[in-house]
């Protein structure tokens, strides 16, 4: 690894030193649009050399995954490391080389639940973008009850036959594996009979079918799989115990969706979008929920870090991670509403001069939904957190 | 007095606008219209006519049926319930309030008499940037000779892609009031439409005028004197596009309520959930407040519509927070699917956003009411 | 009656007219504050002359409950002709004569559910001022389950024995009679066995102790009934169906709150007291929030008066009222906030220059809990109105 | 790097507080405050300063334990969730951040040592106006040979009742910014303080200065530079009072979740209704959203002094809005017994209504965030 890690200042200092050789210029211009996102995989187009140069030196450094071990792919990062390097990345502007469910999801399912070759097999091909990532979790008519999975696998000796419908697997059509939620003991009570299953998006049986959403976009697919084999040493933890790790990735996903991680908007800064709105903010009620907004989006920010470093620390966070999801997806929906604001008539516009604006403002409407909605979260604080009955 | 119930003609207006519109124009006509790329239905329109709605403002000398504002905006907000798509409140209530003004003028009684009939439709070119600001018109209209160029950029013209006459607010002098309203076809030598891809899949158009030429004729009302006759269509517009947004707010409201009774979670009705039902009553309340405001800026515009403005602009302001809170607890309260293209409940989150913006968004009626409120 | 009912304009002309002879221009100072108010009763000491003499030019006029039936006491007004008659009131800025428990419950309950006996015998005190009301509806621990009512009357032929405790009893200390909920039958359900009863506070037996509240003030007290005799004939509808009037009356209760008749700072002008604080509503957020304010206001006002006119056109209101109380007393919170918020450090003072400002602000903090709760108002809606299930 | 968790040391310090205050100063010692109608406990305050709280921002060369603004805070925090009334803000805070900017001067360090020793309290009289505005001070200082003559009022200087000494900002030029901060007795001849009758029922006083004299010694820094040692002094007060309405704030959530968990209505515990879950849920939230602001303040005042004001009003403006939820969700999830003074809530309300005025309101930060902000 080329940084020195001996102390702070040093590391800070090879870090930047690293990214003034490394990070191409066009990588540096900080807008992380849903469109400048690389997101990697067999088909993966880049949409510039720079995107695929940006994302092979740091696969190569494994600053595509910095905190995980160096063995995996990672650079072995410790907090206070990934901190100097995401504000030296902030620094510059400089997008981040990749982002995926791997990143965000399976990789650290497998980091906690994974064995080692399990974690030498899936991991370095994530961090090197070259493997993407769905996740196969909704099933139709389940809503936020994640645990009625009707998805069901039979099992034939050394391979389960998996039949069934998922709803809601992002970018299903364009990933290359799915890790799913499989129901292995129909008779086992609802939370008891599930297992968390790997398999190839190619696999004979398996076909998708995108939904159109209302942004007109189509991010999220139904997906069927019909008499699909899958080896049992595709199972991630223990049979049946898949819910273990459903309810641990959860956690993460909060996390990742109130807006410490996603690129869902999280870079756009209120103060930026306003101004290339041209609005001067004179009117009363537009600037003070524009100033009400950037206080809760730098609070609640400053929350994501606060969590973050504690659990760093060794306190799990937990079930309070609700709170940064709920928090994080009101905020999102409410400055894009603001935005929309801004923006005026040229923001009704699907090509106005506010670019995806519009798309964006729809797209934030889901985010209190997915990976549990803030109604879910709420009960989750009020009767995890706060202990009250019923 | 003033009452702010329906009277026996009113409800009668309701019911039959409803009864044919669920025929007519259930949301899924506005489906059909959206995914054909089509502004509205001529069709309908006549219909619309036929019934008599195409004149609720016209007066019956010219053959409409001249039944107010307040019955004007109980059709539209009958219409946003199922988010019909016409050129009524650019048509039938903007520029007929407009028009009528100046009725004595011949033209302006034949072309009053036309939107009646259903043959004839208006889009209003005022607006140049992002938010509604008439006041802050740029657009000039040269003197030459004895007639006018007007040279400029309109944008977000509703209905501008498909109405046959455009009434265009352009600057006559440097004097901050100094405008005048121009009523010239739309396919007027200079005048180049371009559709604006809108999110709600109306008809949009940004207009720009080279030296189109305009006669004294084309001139509605008194020359630097717009505000005359633009206010009170102005006014008229707002009431009416804040009733169409407090049906919407009901249609949706309507959607959600349905969906709470029948939906199942957890095994079940979400409708018990009673963190969903204080939300619902919280809603259903809001939308009651609202529909109040736009009762009352009806009757202000009949019986009082000097003194109207102050009634419209809370009338709108109200409008714009309910549909907001109504589409956002809509499509949250029906979890995923309340995000697919294929559900209508975002048809109804789009066009409030876009109804939010058109003639002035919260903050412009708020800062309105501030101002007669002296603030 | 000395007014032309025969059209609106003359009927406004006499009202003009009466108005300028009769009221004198010490009432005239518009400002309904918890102070200036008018209660009566035995007891009762007139805050000057022009207040004694403005009640009873307009109780004989029968002009303190315009709306109710000459032979009661009442003027006899129809809706629009009260209407008129507010405005009037309005224009020249006059305070209301008379405010009482009497006028906006006992009366309407006695009108509904009372004998021509009863209404003859209690309604005209009413009306002049002479006999001033208290409701004793709550008890202690009962909260927002009204109908848990414990205090017990005693059948004794002619007579009942009533033994109890009641909370939250306004002004107990300062009234004359008492309507009361009280448990005739003990082995009935819950709603069925309760009667409306009428007693004397001077009956042996009756006893009160003010609460005191957070405003410093106690307009509530504990009131106790020890073996107090209740003559059969003072009760309200029929014998052990005392919710149905409780039931009418609570509708009431909720218009009153809602801000529609009581003098809670109803009358209190957004724009007059912020210009009074001397604040200048240039800083956005204030401003901001006063403009909203005030649209709620305006609104909610005009709601109440479309819901008084649908009542008049006979098409009941019904639960629908729970909105009122609702939409009413949370925004009566919400403008106090603001004045608060206007008045800065002078209003954090309990005898600063903005007056009874504080008390009147923590005043408001009841409104959501007294008749009713604003989660009860929204469980009825829900319900009720809505009708959704559970 | 910056970590917004709790060191081993502030672990320390916040559960020893929590501790001691939960035995010398819970919610009832200042009910017996309010009802003798005292502004303070001074045995309380005397044993602060045996704790070295008193001190927790004086240098230790004057004898202070100088654990900065970040542990200040926390102290602030635990005093804040069981209402402790005290000069600890104004003194310990305010009075020791002014006087360490300048503590070379001998007269400085010597007050520095009283404030750690718990000997001398302060009070800053700075605001003339309904509203926090220390650039708009009016009253003069006058010079008059050597010295200065002070004469104008102060209102609302909280502490000022009781205060030893006070810190007086004057204008001493014309310039906008040309104001001078003096230290001088309370007692000098001169001054009069009117006790404020505070909804809170803490020491405020307005205090007016009647050609009070001062000598250039009086002077805290350099005359007309007051900001250069009042701005800290404002920023580390304005966090620690963030910091208190924070505590304050969870005081009253945990009064009000244990309500919910034990008061029963309709025959079920009122936790069990999910409307009031949810809100309680939301509550709590905040609360923790609050909670980071202030942690980020305290590191920011420690480590980055210069660039801690955007810190400071981000915790101040968001403290103001989570205790007004905080109370005002107390109050209501009670019932009756939260609006009686026999019950605590009402005080939680009332500080909170107090504190949201002190050093700026929402609407005072907000404005400083978007000026730093550039909007």
């Amino acid at each position: 690894m080329p940084f020195d890690t001996t102390n702070p200042e040093k590391f800070r200092a090879d870090i930047r030193a690293w990214l003034a050789e490394n990070c191409p210029t066009e990588m540096q211009d900080g807008d992380s649009t849903a469109d400048s996102i690389c997101w990697g995989g067999r088909n993966w187009t880049f949409q510039s050399d720079a995107q695929k140069q940006w994302l092979n030196v740091c696969a190569e450094n494994g600053l595509t995954c910095p905190t995980w071990p160096q063995e995996y792919g990672g650079a072995g990062f410790d907090r206070d490391q990934e901190k100097i390097w995401l504000s030296e990345l902030g620094r510059i502007n400089a997008r981040l080389p990749l982002q995926s469910f791997g990143i965000w999801m399976l990789g650290p399912a497998l980091l906690h639940f994974g064995s080692h070759e399990q974690k030498l097999h899936y991991l370095p091909p994530i961090t090197r973008g070259e493997i993407r990532w769905c996740q196969g979790y909704s099933e139709p008519g389940a809503g936020s009850d994640l645990a009625s999975v009707q998805s069901k696998g039979e099992d034939q000796g050394d391979h389960w036959v998996v039949n069934g419908q998922k709803v809601w697997t992002s970018y299903a059509d364009k990933a290359d594996w799915i890790f799913a939620l499989i129901r292995t003991d129909k008779d086992a009570p609802k939370h008891k009979g599930i297992s968390f299953l790997l398999f190839d998006m190619q696999s004979e049986g398996v076909s998708t079918r995108p939904i159109k959403l209302i942004s007109g976009a189509s991010p999220f697919c139904e997906t069927f799989f019909d008499d699909v084999k899958v080896p049992k040493d595709q199972i991630v933890g223990t049979e049946n115990r898949g819910w273990d790790v459903a309810k641990y990735l959860l956690t993460h996903e909060r996390e990742m969706i109130s807006g410490g991680g996603s690129g869902r908007g999280a870079g756009r800064s209120l103060a930026k979008v306003l101004a290339d709105a041209g609005h001067d903010l004179s009117e009363a009620s537009l600037r003070s929920e524009a100033i009400a907004c950037d206080i809760e989006e730098m609070s609640v920010a400053l929350t994501i870090e606060r969590y973050k470093d504690q659990a760093a620390g060794g306190k799990g966070v937990g079930d309070a991670s609700a709170m940064l999801k709920y928090a994080g997806t009101e905020l999102n929906k409410r400055k894009h509403e603001l935005f929309m604001s801004a923006g005026g008539s040229e923001a009704l516009q699907w090509d106005g001069a506010t670019g995806s604006l519009p798309a964006d403002w729809l797209r934030t409407k889901a985010n209190s939904i997915e990976g549990g909605t803030s109604e879910v979260m709420l009960s989750i604080i009020s009767k995890r957190v706060l202990g009250l009955p019923g | 007095m003033t009452n702010l119930t329906l009277n026996e003609d009113e409800t009668m207006l309701v019911d039959s606008a409803r009864g044919f519109l669920d025929e007519a124009s259930p949301v899924e006509k506005f489906r059909e219209l959206r995914d054909a790329g089509k502004a509205y239905n001529p069709e309908l329109w006549k219909q619309m006519a036929d019934l008599g709605w195409t004149g609720v403002l016209v007066p019956e000398d010219q053959g409409g049926i001249d039944m107010g504002h307040a019955a004007a905006n109980l059709l539209a907000q009958e219409m946003g319930k199922t988010l019909v798509s016409s050129p009524f409140i650019s048509t039938a209530v903007m520029a007929a309030t407009a028009l009528r003004q100046v009725a004595d003028n011949p033209r302006a009684a034949e072309a009053l008499g036309k939107i009646a009939s259903g043959d004839l439709t208006y889009a209003l070119a005022l607006d140049e940037g992002v938010k509604h600001a008439p006041n802050n018109t740029q657009m000039q209209a040269e003197r030459v000779g004895n007639g006018f160029s007007l040279s400029g950029e309109k944008t977000f013209v509703v209905d501008g892609g498909s109405a046959d006459r455009l009434l265009v607010l352009a600057r006559t002098g440097d004097d901050d009031g100094a405008l005048t309203l121009f009523d010239i076809p739309a396919d007027r030598d200079g005048i180049t439409r371009t559709a604006q891809n809108m999110i709600d899949a109306r008809d949009s158009a940004q207009i720009s005028f080279e030296g189109v030429e305009a006669t004294g004729e084309d001139v509605v009302g008194t020359v630097d004197q717009a505000m005359s006759v633009l206010s009170p269509a102005l006014r008229a517009g707002q009431a009416a596009l804040a009733a169409e947004m407090t049906g919407l707010s009901s249609g949706a409201f309507g959607m959600t309520v349905s969906y709470l009774q029948e939906r199942k979670q957890f095994g079940v009705l979400i409708g018990q959930f009673q963190a969903l039902q204080h939300r619902a009553a919280h809603l259903w309340s809001d939308i009651e407040v609202a529909t109040s405001t736009i009762a009352n800026a009806g009757r202000m515009m009949d019986e009082d519509p000097e003194n109207a403005t102050l009634a419209v602009s809370l009338a709108k302001a109200k409008a714009c927070q309910t549909a907001k809170l109504a589409v956002m607890e809509g499509v949250q309260m029906h979890g995923g699917i309340g995000m697919t293209d294929a559900f209508d409940m975002g048809f109804f989150m789009k066009r409030a956003r876009v109804a939010q913006e058109w003639l002035g968004d919260y903050g412009y009626h708020a800062e309105q009411i501030a101002k007669i409120k002296g603030y």
